[in-house]
């Protein structure tokens, strides 16, 4: 526990800030990290440089206004953000949205949770040092990027949900792009595999650094990547089936041993999974409206809701209090990267300064999301 | 252990009457306990030894007093847990630091943005804004919002 | 903080000279990688294959604000951040831009509500600002425009950005 | 050309003309090397990256490092207040200076050499160590933690690349017979010594690269990790030294190892001058293709590999290669 007791400092120890601005922490976190030499002694990760009062925001909103905020929060799983506001809401005010919207949906969050995995597989590498990979995952990942600007107008905070259903119709561009880019990216698993997985110093780099077991899991509220990668096969997908996620079936990868590598390797199947379940969903996209009228300002019913979905990092959340007015009274969003950053403190100490941003980076946090 | 089993043991820590068991599909969890303050450390210890990890804890803000909400859930199974706890006006609330590691942070954000003090917590400094913020931002009263009501108009079928 | 010694300005103005080095600068602009929100994603997007910055010898992507010249400031401004910014801002060299990205960065953008307590509304209440690139987030062809116009800038007008138009390609830079 | 050489001859005398003409040779002949390295290092990135590299500023970007070199030129030299302010100066200067000394005695081609010194191959070698204690002097002086890290870590890097590569520079000097860089050319005439010794190319290839501080030896200046690792407070044209510097070595590297292993300027049809240039630039280009693809080593993973690998290998090497000598001979 990061306990800050001021104790006689020893000569040849030393305090670093891994600060606000560095190349490889994600955007602005700061880790003040005590240093014998390279080794780490303590880890104390300061955040709240990405804080932007979201759930202040959301008292002084209605339930409509709050959707831009949505994919804000975590840009780069901001169709899953967004999807599991709108579907919380609608669990609330008991709004049915047509099964054709509903697997739209469902396309869209898994192309935003591969884009979101490509994403991260290029940042790590960036973190350890080959830069070429973060070349090629863009460039997939850019594919996504036109699938969904085409449909929903942005590249990366979809405002695409709408209480009731989304806001545009899906046609056969969107879905004959969708089917062409989940053929190319399965031919692109090889390069990857040659490039990165087949490479001796990435093996040696990620084995066996940064394990996180059950335990710690359990203690620091780990979901998603991190917690799979334990070995626990939590998804709440698959244990809290919400949207059409029960009918597709889809494995949950887990890894072993709990190292960067099995998180590195979790990701892998993950991406190959997604795509599974964006096929099955094309072939059974039905006919039909995409949006059932609801009212222009939604009133829930007094009482406090929570409704848990499935981002790229981990078990999200909406804690959401309503008065019976078109305000929520309270908004509270459970998100995983809090949980798997806090992991920092017990498991970094004793590591060497390389494998700090290792594990940082194979943890894959987004600061924003932290801060909220 | 199942839900069951740590329902039964909840319910000798707090009496049975304060254990609400709620539809899952209108609100998202399965039991709702309202606690006393006193009572929290040994709930989060049944809490973990039966396998739960801590969701989240937060606050929400009423006339009478903020409500602290401490929420739990288990990996192979729904079994979503609510813990509220009424505090007085500036009451201060026990740290579950100790059971579960995760609490330090969400403590430490709750006193940030909610100004409620957590006793014996090892590190409780600001979290979010920067340290030296004299306010609390999600206080009813800072900033405008929309309403600020009593706990009795929300919460209506339990007896609040 | 340590102040710096101002050095009084060049005493001998060549305007030759001068231009030739404001071409030179507009053309290998070094950006700090400096990403704070959702714009460092389409900053990085930029850089990337697709939109290639450094087409544009723009793409060297500094880590240290010592050797960069041009701080892109993507993202929301926390009052938390708000020192770190000027301080890297002191620390860049003399020739030195900044180009706020995204409507975070120009105006507080998305999170400007009555009642906002964490963001400072605009990077132009800390650092001077050069170029303007509205958007949220930007795309990265807006991005690429906003450095095309500071390379303008730079050089005082469009004509005078004789390298960039070395090829005379018809329908461009309009 | 022949009459200004002998104009030249004529008033200075031919051992001064010579020196003066090497020395200018090889001033010109570094600058437009770092020049075109960095321009082809953007270049070959971009389209390992699937992207195009420098392409607005002249055709192809080609004057795209001559704008980068002029703007670093007009750059403010910030020094910090807090800064050693003498060492801080000189480092960018001690790492220029072995990069030119380097080229004093590398035979581009049969008569193309500015000395031809009997110890040339030493001095090379002793020249090259003082890039280590520039990078010291640079990281120490900066007063950063980040640079006092790089410093060290590219001291203990350094030293301890610096025995597999003279180890193996050892066993071609056994075939040699000299120090001198022709004569080491000359016996190469029949058969490369790549050919005799592959493994030990090997091993001089990957002591070059990482004493060069590349990727995947790039620790001392570890982008992701230590910001800008040495150079992290130096601006302007102090940074650009260390930038030019770094190519130079690596030019130097690759002529070494061209003319030990490659058979130098030896070549069938082509003047020598062409066949060195071709040889070394092809090495760069596999030593950049390295860079590219590969990530980055941690520090005690670095310090294991040669400490336990590279340092026995060349050992063994040596002492197996002595023996086939003993019976070629």
């Amino acid at each position: 526990m990061s306990t800050r007791t001021p104790e006689t400092v020893t000569e040849h120890t030393f305090y670093l800030n891994l600060g606000p601005q560095h190349p490889s922490t994600h955007g602005v976190l700061r880790l003040f990290v005590k240093l014998d030499g390279e080794y780490v002694m303590e880890v104390d990760p300061i955040i709240g440089y990405g804080h932007r009062g979201h759930e202040k925001m959301a008292e002084s909103h209605f339930y409509e206004q709050f959707l831009p905020n949505t994919p804000r929060m975590d840009y780069l799983s901001g169709m899953l953000f967004n999807h599991a506001y709108v579907a919380a809401v609608e669990k609330m005010t008991g709004i049915k949205p047509p099964p054709r919207a509903e697997y739209i949906r469902v396309v869209c969050a898994e192309l935003n949770r591969v884009a979101s995995h490509l994403m991260w597989l290029g940042a790590y590498l960036m973190d350890l040092g080959g830069v070429t990979p973060f070349f090629y995952a863009f460039d997939d990942r850019e594919n996504i990027l036109d699938i969904l600007d085409r449909v929903s107008g942005s590249r990366l905070t979809y405002n695409y949900c709408r209480f009731g259903g989304v806001a545009r119709d899906v046609d056969d561009t969107f879905i004959g792009a969708t089917r062409d880019f989940i053929k190319r990216l399965r031919g692109r698993w090889k390069d990857y595999n040659n490039l990165v997985t087949k490479n001796v110093i990435f093996i040696h780099r990620t084995r066996d650094v940064g394990v996180i077991d059950k335990d710690i899991a359990l203690r620091f509220g780990c979901t998603g990547p991190v917690l799979r990668a334990a070995g626990v096969p939590y998804d709440v997908r698959r244990v809290e089936p919400y949207s059409v996620y029960s009918e597709l079936d889809f494995e949950i990868p887990t890894g072993v041993n709990g190292d960067a590598l099995d998180r590195y390797m979790i990701r892998l199947r993950e991406m190959e999974q997604s795509l599974r379940i964006i096929e099955q969903a094309l072939d059974r996209l039905p006919g039909g409206p995409i949006r059932t009228p609801t009212p222009n300002k939604v009133r829930p019913p007094k009482g406090d809701y929570y409704f848990a979905a499935e981002s790229a990092r981990g078990a999200l959340g909406y804690y959401i209090v309503s008065d019976g007015s078109e305000y929520p009274y309270r908004l509270k969003v459970r998100v995983p990267s809090y949980g798997n950053l806090q992991t920092l403190t017990e498991v970094l100490p004793g590591t060497l300064v390389a494998d700090t941003i290792c594990i940082l980076g194979s943890i894959d946090i987004v600061v924003p999301e932290i801060d909220r | 252990m199942s839900l069951e089993d740590l329902k039964k043991e909840l319910e000798e820590i707090v009496e049975p009457s304060s254990v609400h068991t709620r539809d899952y599909d209108r609100n998202g969890c399965l039991l709702e306990i309202r606690a006393e303050r006193s009572r929290l450390l040994s709930i989060a210890q049944a809490a973990r030894d039966a396998g739960f990890f801590l969701e989240f804890i937060t606050a929400v803000d009423f006339t009478e007093g903020p409500i602290a909400v401490y929420q739990f859930n288990e990996c192979n199974a729904v079994s979503r847990i609510q813990v509220k706890v009424q505090l007085a006006r500036g009451e201060s609330l026990p740290s579950i630091g100790r059971v579960y590691d995760a609490a330090l942070w969400y403590e430490r954000e709750v006193f940030d943005l909610f100004g409620i003090r957590f006793d014996n917590h090892p590190d409780l400094r600001r979290l979010l804004l920067p340290e030296d913020a004299d306010f609390h931002p999600l206080l009813k009263e800072y900033g405008k919002v929309h309403a600020f009501r009593s706990a009795r108009e929300i919460y209506v079928d339990q007896d609040a | 903080m340590a102040v710096k010694k101002i050095a009084p300005g060049p005493r001998v103005h060549l305007a030759v000279l001068e231009e030739v080095l404001n071409l030179c600068r507009a053309n290998s602009l070094w950006p700090m990688t400096f990403g704070l929100a959702c714009c460092a994603i389409e900053m990085m997007a930029t850089g990337a294959s697709r939109f290639d910055l450094d087409r544009f010898g723009a793409a060297v992507f500094r880590p240290s604000p010592r050797q960069s010249d041009l701080m892109i400031v993507a993202g929301t401004i926390s009052k938390k951040m708000a020192p770190t910014i000027v301080t890297l801002w002191e620390q860049m060299p003399a020739p030195k831009w900044c180009m706020a990205m995204g409507n975070c960065a120009i105006s507080g953008g998305p999170f400007e509500f009555e009642g906002q307590y964490a963001i400072v509304p605009g990077a132009d209440l800390l650092v001077p600002v050069d170029v303007y690139v509205p958007g949220c987030p930007p795309r990265p062809e807006g991005l690429i425009q906003g450095f095309l116009s500071l390379e303008d800038k730079i050089t005082k007008g469009e004509k005078r950005n004789v390298i960039r138009r070395f090829k005379k390609r018809a329908g461009r830079n309009r | 050309m022949n009459a200004a050489w002998h104009y030249l001859v004529g008033t200075l005398g031919p051992d001064l003309a010579r020196i003066i003409l090497g020395l200018v040779g090889i001033l010109v002949l570094v600058q437009l090397n770092a020049v075109f390295l960095v321009w082809l290092e953007r270049k070959v990135a971009g389209h390992i990256q699937a992207r195009l590299g420098p392409m607005e500023v002249g055709p192809h970007g080609i004057l795209q490092t001559i704008v980068d070199g002029i703007k670093l030129v007009s750059k403010e030299l910030i020094t910090p207040r807090h800064v050693d302010r003498k060492l801080f100066v000189l480092a960018p200067i001690v790492v220029f200076l072995p990069a030119m000394v380097g080229l004093v005695v590398i035979p581009f081609s049969r008569h193309l050499q500015v000395r031809d010194l009997n110890v040339g191959l030493l001095l090379i070698f002793a020249f090259s160590s003082f890039n280590v204690l520039a990078i010291l002097m640079g990281g120490w002086a900066a007063n950063n933690k980040y640079s006092l890290m790089g410093a060290i870590r590219s001291v203990a890097q350094n030293v301890a690349y610096e025995i597999p590569l003279l180890l193996t520079v050892v066993s071609v000097l056994l075939w040699s017979d000299s120090l001198r860089m022709s004569s080491i050319v000359n016996s190469q005439a029949q058969v490369w010594n790549v050919v005799w010794m592959p493994v030990a190319a090997l091993i001089f290839m990957i002591c070059a690269t990482a004493e060069t501080n590349r990727a995947p030896f790039d620790i001392p200046e570890a982008e992701s990790e230590l910001v800008g690792g040495f150079h992290t407070e130096y601006s302007g044209m102090r940074f650009a030294l260390f930038f030019l510097a770094e190519y130079s070595n690596i030019f130097i590297e690759a002529a070494v190892a061209t003319t030990l292993f490659f058979g130098g300027w030896r070549g069938p049809l082509l003047p020598g001058v062409v066949w060195f240039f071709l040889k070394t630039y092809a090495l760069i280009f596999v030593v950049m293709w390295v860079r590219w693809t590969f990530p980055r080593l941690r520090f005690d993973q670095l310090m294991n590999f040669c400490w336990k690998i590279l340092i026995p290998a060349a050992l063994i090497h040596l002492v197996v290669y002595a023996g086939i000598l003993e019976l070629v001979k």
